[in-house]
């Protein structure tokens, strides 16, 4: 078995679930890793789209921010933030990957703030960007995070970026496109997915060297397990070599 | 309108926070009435645009991405003429957020992304400022501030969309929710944006205004729409006749602009697309000054408030040769 | 005093109102006609725009579509539908032109049809396309147009683009943009304006050859006169002489 | 929302017209989720694209405006094959319109314009078409048409806007009346038109459909997102390269794109910017033929039933001697 970090662990597993022919829109560091990985294996005709407005971009480097010269370098659009959000809204985009500090058993996220005055906020944030409106617009939202009870709450201080909220079908009944909705938290220790009736966090496969304990350990709120958990598939020696050698060679992302 | 989507009306929540400027699309039409549609050339500089286009209390958004193609002599120009209570477009913000931040010029502000740069990490500083509560804060997103711009551009008080519904980022925004009148399906409303003063960095322009942009527009063809007064600095200026021979590349009419910079290297240490890549070293002396106030301080004094205008800060920064470098850089040639 | 037909004089009065530096949405023909004439004498920064997306063309030639080449030749924009109309919506567009069959005392415009059963009409006409927009939506409305007591009727069969409704504040009363509505109707015989208070046409002044009598004989509703009326000055030797030379040398419209 | 604004909902106006479209912003995302996004050849034939991706009672839209940049060979074919009861947009139609009522294609219609020539005249047989009473009319305008398609364009269901209040435009449209739920102001609300079959002419593409559009654009860009499938009819293939050498000019991306079919002249007997002008002899023609049912008849077998495909109808209108002549005229180098 090839020696590997959870980062790279976490990449390899998310660009499995880019099928070809998909589009996908993608932030900085991990995420365009994972597309340009599925890209260089599996999904040669995957499209890689930026919120700033590049789309099908040669990508000739890592961008350092979603709307740089390289987000659309050779591209087959560079286009508009209205456009790339019309898209999604649309029902063109099928995947998009968001980041966070918190997370709740509905796949709800907080990147605003940790408190409880929204006027004067103990820890502060970005706040959305363009995370609630992929959330709330491409059809599935995955996640990439190291794992651990502080991050797993389900005393969430901000839902930043809509999961299924309260779950059921509340996600629809606010509003939210249909059919929408989290698909896979993709953590160091396991993969996730949700329970379709009652959208909660369900586990789907355990990683290389973890075990189920150490997964309920590492969340702060009860997980839901498959009905038959897998074990996560390791990354394979092609796709780290294709990670290591084609995708990221300075390290900027996997060194983390 | 049915009964059953008259009751529901009666259920439709409200974000609970400020909308900090007006959206009523006939106040707007009475300003634009006034403004000049003349075809006049409209050089002038940053020192007096800002002077005259910017008062204590306007509310600003600035054009670009984060770092990239941004106007970043009229957002230093800001902090040494020592502008305050402004209001602020936080959309798609980073290194402008940052310049008015360490000038303390904003005290209320839309959010969509703030205090962060992106993938090089957050702003001390920004956190600091934002974290006192001396900043009155909205929250909203990327595509609900772009959407704000376009109902502005289109010449409306709203528009609806399908984000944020159901979040705390709709309780603390100042949305509406509302139902569509042929589908009865939620929606957000969200109140049109007209800032009172924009700065957008593009390639090329005419002293008209006319503007060429390369690359990734992001909202700036909206906000060139949206905002009452408008400030463009450019790469280069260019000829009316260049402009003449391709009206399908005129992204920004004149009749949007109120003045024109000619502002080489406008964007730096930002990223501008086909003439240079974003200088990361000097970003980073700018986080790094900013841990502590005093080094921050000792910072501004340098940079901003001992320089009497951008090009003596590009020579401070490494004049010509850095700008070449950044050339090489952005152009694939060198790695960076 | 130079001999002209009654279109010469209608251009040439129409071009007098469009002044320097201002924004006017003109369609093909006599609107365009005037517009090009305003620049060659007193305008020469008057903005010409066109529905279909042309801004500030150098115009070689009339138009035979508000769509065609000539719109945007040297244009200093070649944009779309929507964003003229939004620059209609925003409130910086000055004045337009619109043409109709029939026209009643608040200024509303019938282009749509004749008779009383909208599905199937004695008379079919094309229908709004930009009129009822640019009625809706430009500071003010100008027309040109051969007056006649058909053409000026109480009994519109149609509104298809919007006067002041029903006179007083009706027009804003039905959420029309504040302050906008018709501006000057140009016929053959006289300019009329409308009524500050009641919005009812009322007869500025009368052209060269006609009585109050004819005016109002030629009109299917009474109209109202302003306290003095004036005689509407005629084309100057040098108007003749542009229009005639330079604007429309094949006479296409000013031959009809 | 205020006890007030409740009240007034109630007298809120509706057009009394049909909307011909399902407005639903789901079962659009429900059809697009399903739409191929890969970057796969797609070229075709006329003949093809009308057989396979229009079925009689589909809802059509044509690009271009008036007779300028429009796919005449798709409408053309339409008519050859004997399509009947489709909805069509009449959107700035002109020439598009007068070849589809030869055809009595279509049985129910949005009109913005529709039976004219612009400056040419009327269409008799058009006009006598829709006065039969056998064409279900509904009114709209261009500008609302124009944002019914940015509606769809933005997966929305609905859209305000400022124009038609107060008319009989509005009395036999299909709107209704809304406030503005930040300032209480009248809006007409339009519901997003999400056409079944849109048909666009351009200037270059790709094989994928990445296209490059010079000159007014009218309302296409928004028509390729909002309509459930798409054929782009080219005035020339281009490379993916080229493409890619200056992306901010792909106009329409290729995910919209169903079919691409290389079509030169493909405007013609319209104008087709920068390339020929129009032939006003042989529209004249048309409109000559079109006075009485029987001259209209001969000459639609003569260039429409007689011909096997577009290239024979421009064949027999003059072949490439024509084409070289309109171009001298497009170009300025003779007068029309």
């Amino acid at each position: 078995m090839a020696d590997y970090n959870p980062m790279e662990l976490m990449i390899c597993v998310a660009a499995r679930n880019l099928e070809d022919g998909a589009t996908v829109v993608v932030g900085t560091g991990a995420p365009c890793a994972a597309a340009m990985l599925s890209q260089k294996t599996h999904s040669p005709n995957l499209c890689i789209m930026f919120e700033a407005g590049g789309v099908a971009p040669i990508l000739p480097a890592m961008p350092i921010s979603v709307g740089d010269s390289r987000t659309f370098h050779k591209a087959l659009m560079a286009s508009s933030m209205p456009e790339i959000m019309e898209t999604c809204q649309r029902g063109m985009v099928d995947y998009t990957f968001l980041g966070g500090a918190q997370i709740d058993m509905y796949g709800n996220i907080n990147s605003t703030m940790i408190g409880s005055d929204h006027a004067k906020p103990k820890v502060r944030f970005p706040g959305s960007g363009g995370a609630n409106d992929l959330a709330s617009l491409c059809w599935r939202t995955m996640m990439m995070t190291v794992q651990d009870a502080k991050r797993f709450t389900d005393k969430i201080n901000f839902i930043t970026s809509p999961g299924y909220l309260q779950g059921g079908n509340t996600r629809y009944e606010a509003g939210l496109p249909k059919g929408t909705g989290p698909y896979r938290i993709i953590t160091n220790m396991a993969i996730m997915g949700f329970d379709e009736e009652t959208k909660w966090m369900k586990v789907l496969s355990i990683n290389p060297g973890y075990s189920r304990k150490d997964v309920q350990d590492n969340c702060g709120f009860e997980l839901k397990w498959a009905d038959s958990i897998a074990d996560t598939d390791p990354p394979t020696a092609d796709e780290l070599r294709i990670l290591r050698e084609e995708v990221d060679p300075h390290r900027y992302i996997i060194g983390r | 309108m049915s009964a059953e989507v008259m009751e529901k009306n009666i259920e439709l929540k409200s974000g609970v926070n400020k909308v900090f400027t007006d959206p009523d699309a006939d106040a707007a039409r009475a300003y634009f009435r006034g403004k000049s549609r003349a075809l006049r050339p409209k050089l002038t500089t940053v020192e007096e645009v800002v002077r005259t286009m910017i008062s204590d209390g306007d509310y600003i958004a600035i054009g670009g991405f984060g770092a990239n193609r941004i106007p970043t002599a009229i957002c230093h120009e800001i902090v040494r003429q020592g502008k305050k209570g402004l209001g602020f477009a936080g959309h798609t913000s980073t290194h402008d957020f940052q310049i008015l931040s360490a000038g303390e010029a904003f005290n209320r502000c839309d959010i969509a992304y703030i205090i962060g740069l992106e993938a090089r990490g957050l702003s001390p500083n920004a956190r600091r400022y934002i974290e006192s509560g001396k900043v009155k804060l909205t929250e909203w997103t990327n595509a609900t501030m772009s959407w704000r711009l376009k109902a502005a551009a289109m010449g409306l008080s709203f528009i609806p969309a399908r984000n944020i519904l159901g979040t705390d980022t709709f309780k603390y925004s100042a949305a509406k929710e509302i139902l569509c009148p042929f589908t009865g399906q939620k929606y957000a409303a969200y109140p049109a944006l007209y800032p009172d003063f924009a700065a957008i960095h593009v390639h090329e322009c005419d002293v008209y205004g006319n503007c060429h942009v390369y690359g990734a527009s992001v909202s700036d063809f909206d906000l060139a729409k949206a905002a009452r007064r408008v400030v463009i600095t450019t790469e280069r200026l260019v000829s009316t006749e260049k402009i003449r021979q391709q009206p399908e590349a005129t992204v920004i009419p004149f009749w949007c602009v109120d003045a024109v910079i000619e502002s080489p290297y406008g964007s730096y240490p930002g990223n501008m697309p086909y003439e240079y890549f974003s200088d990361e070293e000097h970003l980073r002396e700018w986080l790094a000054a900013e841990k502590e106030p005093e080094s921050l301080k000792k910072f501004m004094d340098k940079y901003i408030y001992g320089t009497k205008n951008f090009d003596e800060y590009l020579a401070l920064c490494g004049g010509t040769e850095k700008m070449n470098k950044l050339r090489r850089i952005e152009l694939l040639i060198d790695k960076k």
